[in-house]
């Protein structure tokens, strides 16, 4: 058995044993997130931004706005894109090069729990049918990694662009111009918020650490709206789930989900 | 959910979809296992209108070295496009989705797999997409156990695919292409019959907490159907093989 | 001397002792072609489409047509491209990632076969000159490999193009736009089929099996059209050919190919 | 220099420049140490309006082995925007100059570093631009030297940065984003102050010899003053940390 | 076999070609061997317009190892066209175009090389076209050939290089830029006069059978007397060291 | 030690103790550059290009012209791009595939020396404001690699950019129509010359050959133009320079810059 299997087998037993206790390795409930900090307008010269420390991960997010020539079929709607990357200064383990696929599913998980949930009113952001829409770009970029990165880039994406100032842009001769000092306010329509839980042994704790994540079995990300519905899932790990679990789990992300909507709402 | 704009009528008012099926029926699903010649197992399934193509190979030796594991045997998933096989001709290249939907089969079959039978080792599953019609990955992971299956690959049980959903304003079983653009919910479920366990699920739209629990309801029902035909389609491969002999 | 060169010898030596005898490892004549099944409509989504059964190579076309904007020098006629890939299912050594040398020239091989053969009037896919032209995208996807893709794509292309509906277009304020339902036939002029032929020592044999490629000295792909002219060569491997045995070559792809005409031609 | 046209008034007849500083004055800075958790080593510099955060890992082995050095160890260098870092949004991909910056800096870190006092390893300087706004590699240069002596690496001197350059026909400090575009010259300098030896050097934009001179002594003054609060910052950090003891 | 429109008049009623040529007649062509400092063999040629450097270094070894062979040596050639060396600027970028050319060249000197005589290691022939005029894969080709000999690897024979070709229904020799774009077929032909052996053969156009074989006897004319050429070239090269001595 | 490190060790040694005597290995003076040679016209198809010989060290540089269109932001400029590869029969050492860093170094230092010494006025190659205006591309090859081949591409660079002949374009129907046989001169205001400078222990040489190169402390590459400015900077190696040292190198530049730029202005 290699040195570092070793090691996770010994940590694994540890959580584990605790686990049994009803006790986790940082004094946590079993459905408790950690302590999740807000601050917004980290970078000014973006249009909306947000730092997420949500314990020891932490994850910058910064919007940009910009117009857009929209797809053929979609022309009576903005564009919004979330992205994510895991900066080398996160982790020891963390690459740079092309994205692994845990980045490109870290990604595609941020950017649906936003789509999907129709957080923003895309129809409101069209300068001209067909012609010229206003794209929403949010990026992601972790700056420390301490697990659960999926719930930190959602915080810091609702937060981010929850808070964002949308420039005004007029039509001239076919091209958007923007109207300078000129903002409206993003059309929210709901709060998306993530809520990622590990299953180990028998055991599933919310917001799991880089420890709990290196030696889990299986983990979902449940992401509910502002109303308490589901809005996106994303089911990983080397194991699966009974469906008692998984109705378990959609209860505990929306109790939990319901804490964390709060503290966004009130970080802005 | 693209939440397109539409003139179908995705649920007429006797509960008939749009393409003739009640709301807890599956599309036909044939499969067919062990049919190519170099892989060491492999499936062909059709799932509805999507045509897919399974090969497994291994286990096998892994290049380079140091990616494999001495403690476990390794499994690789590849779920590939054809060009030919959606409405607009794609790109060959392998998109982020593609990436994102190897990484969720891989980690839905793993849990079927006893990968510490044959450690130092990979086994490769290829899933290649010829025609696709909403549902591929759901069609790939069934296609993929079996091929698991025929390659003699050691395993607790096969998972099963079927997604459920929501569309006009019902839970729905086996979502279409149709469903999946103008549909309000799509949610793969990848399950393990025997073990009762779900080891894919995904969701794109919106479900109240009930909707969420009907839909994980009748995907499981799904899944036991393709289930059966799974296990045929590897009997009908076995008697085969026991005719030839 | 490395395993798998002693096992290539002494495959090398069984098939040139059956060659020198007249004969070959799976019976056939020299100048004889595997058995050729074609399947149309295999894709029925792509606008046209076709498995080709070589033996045991297997490939499988399918033909997306769509229309484009022609490139400048060429506005007057229509867009025909042909690409080969070997899937990772069709053999143990197929590659995924980035095209290999060997892969390229699979493809452009394919693609000149049948462009160079003037296989469709370009001059009939045009919508409007330099502004709109029909597309068409023939994609071969190699899903079994016993040898000799060249040929096996070349057939495979040539029955999907020849069976292939176009859609019909008609431009409403300078763009295409899809007429339902309504379906032309392609301009198909001739029907180009390649031959490959591969020295093993001085023996020429056609259509080679795996195990005749993997030891064979030289490779000649030639490819006839229905009047039984040339149209394309490619010449490939380790050693050369004489003027004379390239001149057998050519009457061998003319007389093997005609057969093959023939079962395309049978298969619409 | 882009000598891009513009109605902005660089310097006014009082000598002072658009941003209220005089000519021979840097924007306000201000770095901590150690603001990472998993980074051996880290520092968060605000230059002006640029924001640049830098983590250092190692020394630490080196995969592939053959790009160890057997007689040293190797510093590597990444310089990297954020997408939302600049004005219109950038590409995440390295651009190529992201790449000469990235070994700029690499270069003028080298002499500051006792590379010979951990051979066959590397030390890995990650720099990340969060907001740009003129003067990044000289921001991230300041940086990157605070947070590899976080890291404890053995360093003969600290590298400051700072830029010289021209503007209204002005030998100016500290060249910021307006000046840079509408300026004249931008001539970014690494200094490392004990040991006098300027290990950055790079110029856009057109200089007499004189103004040459001019700018690289008031390049060294402007690098003079970003040592002091560098020192500060590790004398900061190091002093919170016998706090806590 | 572009078929091209044009009003060139590819064969006059003398038949006399558009760049004065018979039809059996190749263009201008000059080899100079030894005109790299660095390389271990090298050849400029000048085949009418086409200018193509041509560099050869090795046998040496290879990296990483396991690409080795311990019962031959490798032969691995890279044609390559600069980006100035076409009507319009060309992407730095390999072609796919380029990657074929390059195995074709390489499956054409292939027989020439004595490979047996340097197991584990590699000779690299790199192509460089500086200006290309048609034929260009003939050109390089014949380069190579007498780079490789002047890098004193062994060969049983030089390959020499020429297109045959049909333009105004006439087979022409050596096919230039015009006849190319506007004629009916390109022939390049790769041979081995001494051991008369064609080792490279492609087809762009339409061919009788009985043009064919004009083609390839022409062809074969054609490399006669391009191999005579670079014998002088490397006779001269030889004569040129002896004089130094 | 490494044996290649013991080597570089050996050719400091000799290098330096040569160079207290106040002698370089191949005989130069300290502020000398190699010999020049500059071929033009050496691709005619081309509308531009030269061969730089510096002692052992060649360059060809090739400069094509073609229509663009422009960035939005500057409509009323020409674009001038320059670009530099090392082929790989320049040197062992040299690699295919994606540029190193040194690559991307030396195509942007000699990119920024021609751009930023205003060589060109941009504003005389506009056929139409923010439509269309003159693209030129002046590519560099290395072909043979003894050292200092920022330098090498500096000279190619500006001889044959020198040396263009702008082709004439009219604009018909809002797009560039070439109009044949029909030039113009390149509006070239000013010749800039780079020259680099190697640190080796306390001394300062001027075009350091390939071994001066492998061995030296540091290197700084200063471009001039006509009047004697300077124009573009480039600091690098593992050591640095003193503020004396890098006036020094200025006077020096100024200096052997001057006789360069005669040996290219003769060249046309």
């Amino acid at each position: 058995m290699s040195d570092g299997l070793i090691i996770d087998q010994l940590k694994r037993n540890q959580i584990l044993d605790l686990l049994k206790e009803g006790k986790r390795v940082d004094g946590r409930e079993f459905d408790e997130s950690r302590q999740l900090t807000i601050d917004l307008n980290v970078i000014p010269k973006a249009e909306g931004s947000a730092r997420a420390r949500l314990g020891d991960t932490e994850v910058v997010a910064g919007v940009k706005i910009q117009p857009e020539r929209p797809f053929p079929d979609t022309g009576d709607k903005g564009m919004l894109i979330c992205t994510a990357e895991i900066l080398p200064i996160a982790h020891p383990s963390a690459e740079t090069g092309p994205p692994t696929p845990d980045v490109v599913e870290l990604a595609r998980v941020t950017d649906r729990g936003i789509r999907e949930s129709g957080m923003l009113d895309m129809k409101q952001l069209v300068l001209e049918k067909d012609k010229s829409v206003i794209g929403i770009f949010c990026d992601n970029a972790v700056t420390d990694h301490d697990g659960n990165l999926f719930d930190a880039c959602s915080y810091a994406s609702t937060a981010a662009i929850n808070s964002c100032k949308i420039p005004k842009y007029e039509m001239q001769d076919d091209a958007p111009v923007k109207v300078e000092e000129q903002f409206t306010e993003p059309p929210v329509t709901t709060l998306p918020v993530s809520v990622t839980m590990a299953k180990i042994g028998e055991h599933i704790v919310v917001d799991p650490t880089i420890d709990e994540w290196s030696i889990m079995d299986a983990r979902i990300t449940i992401t509910t709206n502002s109303d308490g519905n589901v809005v996106a899932l994303q089911k990983g790990g080397h194991d699966g789930f009974t469906a008692e679990e998984l109705i378990k789990c959609s209860e505990m992300s929306i109790k939990a989900g319901a804490k964390i909507r709060e503290i966004i709402k009130q970080s802005k | 959910m693209g939440g397109r704009d539409t003139d179908i009528v995705l649920l007429d008012e006797n509960g008939i979809r749009c393409d003739g099926r009640k709301v807890n029926e599956t599309r036909k699903v044939t499969i067919k296992a062990g049919v190519l010649k170099n892989a060491n197992g492999s499936a062909y399934i059709e799932f509805g209108d999507n045509k897919i193509l399974v090969g497994v190979y291994g286990p096998r030796d892994v290049h380079p070295k140091h990616m494999s594991d001495t403690d476990t045997g390794i499994l690789r998933c590849r779920y590939h496009m054809a060009p030919f096989s959606v409405g607009e001709r794609k790109n060959p290249a392998p998109s982020r989705r593609e990436v994102e939907i190897s990484k969720v089969i891989k980690e839905a079959l793993e849990p079927a797999v006893m990968l510490k039978e044959f450690p130092r080792t990979a086994v490769d599953v290829y899933m290649e997409v010829l025609q696709a019609d909403g549902g591929t990955r759901c069609a790939a992971l069934t296609g993929a156990s079996v091929a698991l299956a025929d390659a003699g690959i050691p395993m607790r049980d096969l998972v099963a695919g079927c997604a459920a959903g929501k569309a006009a304003d019902a839970v729905i079983l086996d979502v279409n292409n149709e469903e999946d653009q103008a549909g309000q919910a799509d949610l793969p479920i990848g399950y393990m019959p025997n073990l009762k366990k779900i080891t894919l699920l995904q969701l794109d739209g919106i479900l109240t907490p009930e909707e969420y629990k009907q839909c994980i309801e009748i995907g499981i029902d799904g899944c036991n159907q393709v289930y059966e035909i799974q296990k045929k389609a590897l009997q009908d491969k076995f008697f085969a093989n026991g005719e030839k002999q």
